[in-house]
């Protein structure tokens, strides 16, 4: 809720009653994660619907870096359960169909120690050239661990062992466990400074949904830790040392009247249609469109293909039903809230790749695959519009380390 | 692989509309490797989007897709759909606590209970970042590693017939990571935590009925921490009657 | 937030302890008295075989006296304790204060009739 | 938190035969009501007593004859052995004892300590009945 340009609160739904609840604040830290489910393939929970991410880009603050999408290597294919990295760091080999480990032609120095996105696009090159597996659920490749022997894997990979067990059925001492890259984690999001402030008074973002820019254009393995710990901290003291000097905000006119249109939008739109199409297929459209048109390998005609999916699912959106029309629990109409948020994250994502004319980091675009500091050594940001994202740029502060060619 | 079809009677109550719970069958195509959850998605996005249940991770991590499958508290994603092959696949709210609507159960009394437990580390004074970390080596880690193992799913309750004949009762996650604590080497929160897991609907309700330890997903032994725990408040007792002032 | 109050069942605690001796003693010495007096007494076999009986467990050796009392106290309290919280279990747990009561008289009261004869025996010699 | 409370929620009893509901519900009942016949047979062996107490030794020996004392008695050696067995596994689950990379299993603490039950059992005979 914004009044006057400041952020007093959050309405929500008490899911128990399906009562919408005015929450007042002096101020407002979000905190809700990424937006993994945006994407088919994902090691994000059900519940990473990007919805922080989208409150604070309708409030008028800009998502920074969507484009900066990163992929992990090895996911399992369908559910994609996370294989941790620990898989390849104790000495597992990735093989494709011909048992080759095929790294050797992408990054011969590091192997299967490579950074996630180049293993990550790597498998890819290997899928599209017909070198993967094909499964029920897409092309996929090995990760073997079978030479590594039951004692290493039992005892520095337990937990592995216990998921491909428990979910694929495969003793990872005998069988190569079928891997494929997916999305993992967003380096984008929210935009903030260092002390998880958004430039809108009392709006305060930390962890995955923020992007403070620790992460630059592609996140290394547990800085997500350091950016709940650390940041999470700094974004708590920053938001405390607003609120002790700031008035309590009252239940006035702006916010009241934001809150009764929020309600008017809930159950008079999204609840009153009868007849349409299920929101669960315009879900896994946008699912599907994601990873096809915005996912590892991107280009110019994809990315444009991925805006125009998400700009018609977004009408689409708005005449689906949903069947549930109970106010306690109902998870349905909470599913269509979430895709409403997810939708307008995702669009932000084909819109600031689409400009971003280089190769960086997790952004590839097969049509431009040097790195062009000269241009867009800079950060994208994403503004809401009534129409498409707005996006401009913003410049990076580089301190300590400069940016370096990256060689393997 | 190839496709089967199995048949699930999930539980539904809505109580807006319905005075009593009834059972609802669905038919859904599925593969080897498809879970009981895997159905229910299928059956929210392409038969009835009113079907109301809790999940979030899909790898037993979350601990929010509990249900009684065939009478047994399970994680619905843990619980493969091909091992029911030519049976139809009850699917109940876990038991033992009340259901706000159709898979979904209250949550409340075992939250309260968490909290109640104090489940972080007590210091008796923290020391400054500065002077460095709170050390434990493996063998002091080991003694309570698989008590931390919990992911507060809750299936040990719906299977504890203790809890549902008193809801009063602690219970084994509850008392688990109580435990935890108390075995922890850098806690000293023993004082606070021990009045709470040897009052009388402490640890002491348990009859060491044993089934909590049986449907843990993450292969904790609540019963194990149970036991052991009032194996600690006979010890305490004894003593403080041994030497009334400076036992404890 | 509720204020917190918890009351340590100490009285409980140790009841428990004695509780849990008891299911020791219950199964590594009540088999054997449960053999002697029922099997090898009534059929005349080993170690009786018709030369001895039961009688000499309790008054032929003091320590036969005290394997008796501690058996017999100890399974007494163990199965006690066990089968009232057992009934609560099948629907009795409204009258649990009423079952403990009862439980632990008959525990009371059987132990100290027991204690009570082997002292007295003790006492004027019929215990050697 | 009262507006909670507008839609019911749907609270379920358990019956009191909730250990019929599966397998190890029912080992378990059965499990707490051999400490039935344990406090019984402890009871009558008392009453026993109290027989050659207030009478003669004769009176207590053959209270040990009768047919349906040896009859109870015999039942109540089965629920014991029952009850020893149960006792002796749930030794094994609440203290493992861990040997070089494996934790003892709940049936080898159950088969080392029946082993233990005739050791002791043998023991006791020998030091009381036959030394």
């Amino acid at each position: 809720m914004v009044d006057d340009g400041r952020v007093e609160g959050v309405t929500a739904i008490e899911v128990r009653t399906g009562e919408l609840v005015t929450i007042l604040g002096k101020a407002v830290i979000i905190a809700t994660g990424g937006c993994g489910r945006i994407f088919q393939f994902t090691t994000n929970g059900w519940i990473k619907t990007g919805d922080g991410m989208a409150l604070a880009y309708r409030a008028g603050v800009p998502l920074k870096d969507m484009e900066m999408v990163q992929y992990h290597p090895t996911l399992l294919p369908n559910t994609g359960i996370l294989i941790t990295e620990a898989a390849r760091g104790e000495g597992g080999h990735l093989l494709n169909k011909d048992g080759e480990r095929f790294l050797k032609r992408y990054v011969p120095n590091k192997m299967e120690l490579g950074p996630r996105d180049i293993l990550s696009r790597a498998e890819m090159s290997e899928i599209n050239a017909g070198r993967g597996f094909e499964g029920p659920y897409g092309s996929y490749v090995n990760l073997d661990l079978t030479h590594l022997g039951k004692i290493t894997i039992e005892d520095k990979l337990p937990f592995v062992k216990e998921l491909a067990e428990k979910y694929l059925g495969i003793d990872p001492e005998h069988e190569p466990i079928p891997v494929r890259p997916g999305q993992h984690y967003m380096m984008g999001g929210v935009h903030t400074d260092m002390h998880g402030f958004t430039g809108m008074p009392g709006l305060y973002a930390a962890g995955e949904v923020a992007c403070v820019s620790m992460n630059g254009a592609n996140r290394l393995g547990s800085n997500s830790l350091t950016e709940c710990l650390v940041f999470g901290a700094a974004a708590g003291r920053a938001a405390a040392r607003y609120a002790v000097k700031m008035e309590s905000p009252s239940f006035g006119n702006p916010v009241q009247g934001e809150v009764m249109m929020e309600e008017k939008r809930i159950f008079d739109q999204i609840l009153k249609h009868e007849q349409g199409e299920r929101i669960s297929s315009v879900r896994t459209e946008m699912q599907n469109g994601m990873e096809k048109h915005v996912g590892i390998y991107r280009d110019e005609n994809s990315l444009k293909e991925g805006c125009r999916i998400i700009g018609d699912l977004k009408t689409r959106l708005s005449n689906a039903i949903v069947e549930d029309k109970d106010h306690v629990y109902n998870t349905e109409l909470v599913a269509a809230l979430e895709l409403d948020f997810m939708l307008d994250v995702a669009e932000t994502i084909p819109y600031s790749a689409i400009q971003r004319r280089e190769s960086r980091g997790a952004h590839y675009r097969t049509d431009y695959t040097k790195r062009d500091d000269a241009n867009f050594l800079t950060h994208s940001m994403a503004h809401k519009t009534p129409g498409p994202p707005r996006i401009d740029y913003s410049p990076v502060t580089i301190t300590r380390w400069k940016p370096e060619e990256r060689v393997y | 692989m190839s496709q089967d079809i199995a048949t699930i009677r999930v539980t539904r109550y809505r109580p807006e509309k319905d005075a009593k719970p009834f059972f609802q069958e669905y038919k859904v195509p599925y593969r080897h490797d498809m879970v009981v959850l895997d159905a229910l998605n299928y059956i929210k996005a392409e038969i009835d989007g009113s079907l109301t249940y809790r999940w979030s991770c899909r790898m037993g991590v979350c601990g929010s897709c509990g249900a009684n499958i065939d009478g047994e508290p399970k994680l619905t994603c843990a619980s493969f759909l091909h091992e029911f092959k030519g049976r139809t696949i009850t699917v109940e709210p876990m038991t033992h606590f009340p259901v706000i609507k159709d898979l979904v159960v209250d949550m409340q009394d075992f939250m309260e209970k968490l909290v109640k437990i104090k489940p972080w580390i007590i210091r008796e004074k923290e020391t400054p970042p500065e002077q460095g970390e709170y050390k434990q080596s493996a063998k002091e880690l080991e003694r309570y590693s698989q008590f931390s193992s919990c992911i507060n799913c809750m299936l040990c309750y719906a299977a504890c017939p203790i809890y549902g004949l008193n809801e009063k009762f602690l219970g084994p996650a509850a008392t688990a990571l109580a435990y935890r604590y108390i075995e922890d080497s850098r806690d000293q929160g023993k004082e606070v935590r021990f009045p709470i897991v040897h009052e009388m609907e402490g640890a002491w309700e348990c009859t060491l009925v044993g089934e909590c330890s049986v449907v843990c997903p993450k292969g904790v032994d609540p019963m194990l921490a149970i036991q052991k725990t009032k194996i600690l408040g006979a010890t305490n007792a004894i003593k403080s009657l041994l030497m009334p002032r400076g036992g404890r | 937030m509720k204020a917190e109050t918890h009351k340590v069942a100490r009285l409980h605690a140790m009841l428990w302890g004695i509780f849990s001796l008891g299911g020791m003693i219950a199964a590594f010495l009540l088999p054997v008295l449960i053999y002697m007096t029922a099997i090898a007494y009534p059929y005349s076999l080993w170690p009786f075989n018709g030369a001895r009986d039961p009688s000499f467990l309790v008054t032929g050796h003091l320590l036969g006296a005290l394997f008796i009392f501690v058996t017999i106290a100890g399974s007494l309290y163990h199965g006690i304790f066990r089968f009232q919280s057992a009934l609560t279990e099948v629907g009795l747990l409204k009258y649990r204060r009423a079952l403990e009561a009862v439980g632990y008289f008959i525990i009371f009261v059987g132990i100290i009739v027991l204690a009570y004869y082997l002292v007295t025996w003790y006492l004027n010699g019929t215990i050697t | 938190m009262e507006d909670n409370k507008r839609y019911p929620e749907l609270r379920r009893r358990l019956s009191p035969g909730w250990w019929t509901a599966n397998r190890h519900y029912t080992m378990y009942m059965v499990r707490e009501w051999t400490s039935l016949f344990v406090a019984l047979y402890s009871l009558i062996f008392i009453y026993g007593l109290s027989l050659w107490a207030m009478g003669s030794r004769a009176d207590f020996l053959n209270f040990l004859k009768n047919p349906a004392i040896v009859g109870f008695s015999l039942i109540a050696l089965v629920f014991t052995m029952y009850h020893a067995a149960t006792w002796f596994y749930l030794l094994g689950a609440v203290a493992p004892v861990k040997i070089g990379r494996s934790r003892t299993k709940p049936w080898q603490a159950l088969v080392l300590n029946l082993i233990l039950l005739v050791i002791i059992s043998y023991l006791a005979i020998w030091l009381l009945v036959l030394r």
